[in-house]
């Protein structure tokens, strides 16, 4: 899961001490965008799942819809994902080429 | 203090105060959610009244708990998750660091 | 009111000098919890008070929503606060328990 | 620096840049969010036009004027909150800290 | 552009040299409003113009919603900056007549 | 460092690393505010299934495509304004950093 998170490359211009900081620096920075996701992944299925305040307890047409909502969205940060590092790349290269 | 070497090194002052720290940030964070969410589940916008009725404040009370139920309900399926993706076994790297509480 | 967003405890594994610190963090952390919770608070009440435009000055009716809205965002704030350390107690025990 | 005893020590160069730099947030962040607020009172979502009209610019000027006052009005409300609860009398943490200008 | 994000003014009880370092971490956040602002001028525009998944070149229509969109968010700025620091100066002014 | 007087003077390991750091926050943030806007225009909000479908899935990749398009057609816009307010000539202060990619 975290994986996608990581655009790992090498940068030329840096030394391997710089290199390892960076590292360091961009697992904190991962950590945190995961958090992210995971954060709006909640607020996202709650949003849109729970709407029946007649209980404390998550009903079983809720407690579905969440469990759909999760796996959904994981496929959707996936398929994003790829297509966003596809055009990335692509505009990388338009903007060098110019 | 680990000088006779047992098990992994102590933490920094600075690591153990921005570990706290961060704990801190992600309990806010996640009542400042819970806020957004559940006001907009059970405020009206007109504000006829300044009070809480009876009907809201219920509201709100089990809209936190079911806020807290879809959080850990995704929170296992993320474990759950990365396990798979670790391939059943090993650490998964952030699977455990996603709790609250130290 | 700002006590709210202090959950006060002692961290056993810190020296006194690294509870100094933690608390001059935390209090410039309380302070900024404070001001998102203000500018959520302006925010939320012009959403939803304000919606006539014919003249600058606020109208009667818009004023008196201002302070509902005032009074009442405090109110949800507290229930909310409540609750939400409930909850978080039980499920630290719950993580703790397993 | 203070050696001498008068008053208060004074403020180091971090403090003073850093007051500033809050400032400097706070203003930036009042103006982001009433940027939000008015464009989504005053400018249809279509575009069917790429210049501001009349009518337009003339909601903007008011929505800002009354965001301010909304703004003015929920800090007074919040100042005598904190005096309340502060037993009225004495200093309020913070509750003479949110207000714009240094 | 960049210049209205920046309210220059001279902070008097400022030695020159703290000045400058000042004058350095403001550029730094002058950048990053306008980065802000950018992505929220794409992220609006993109909301209010695109809604056509029939193909996935930009069509003639979304192409000029996204023109107008964009001369009409910096003219919005522009008016709700002059604005707004008007509004901000008469609250200072008042702020400090108690 | 460059004592030689070769050109404009290396930049700090501090920097490189910033700059780095710099351009991964653009991206992830870029990343994460695509992923609302085309979740909000392709998936519906009542999941009645765990799966992609194939037309949102189609809908994924168009809306990512379109995004972008969006983005560069802003960005030139941008840097043209830039252009014109700088009086057609000379750099732009910021007028040409906010592009992606090192």
């Amino acid at each position: 899961m975290l994986t996608e998170w990581c655009w790992v490359r090498r940068f030329p211009g840096l030394t391997n001490q710089e290199q390892r900081e960076l590292q360091s620096r961009m697992e904190k920075r991962q950590m945190k965008d995961f958090m992210g996701f995971f954060s709006n992944l909640v607020d996202n299925c709650f949003e849109s799942c729970i709407d029946d305040f007649s209980s404390k307890a998550l009903s079983r047409r809720e407690s579905g819809c969440v469990q759909r909502c999760f796996s959904k969205s994981l496929a959707v940060q996936q398929r994003l994902s790829d297509r966003f590092q596809e055009q990335n790349q692509l505009m990388m290269q338009a903007q060098q080429g110019k | 203090m680990s000088f006779l070497g047992m098990g992994r090194p102590q933490p920094t002052s600075e690591q153990k105060i921005a570990a706290v720290e961060t704990e801190m940030e992600m309990v806010a964070e996640m009542l400042n959610r819970l806020t957004k969410a559940c006001r907009s589940k059970c405020i009206p916008t007109d504000y006829r009244e300044g009070e809480l009725n009876k009907g809201e404040g219920v509201c709100l009370d089990r809209c936190t708990a079911k806020y807290f139920d879809v959080h850990m309900k995704i929170m296992e399926n993320m474990q759950k998750e990365n396990q798979k993706q670790a391939g059943g076994g090993g650490a998964a790297p952030g699977g455990a660091g996603f709790g609250f509480g130290s």
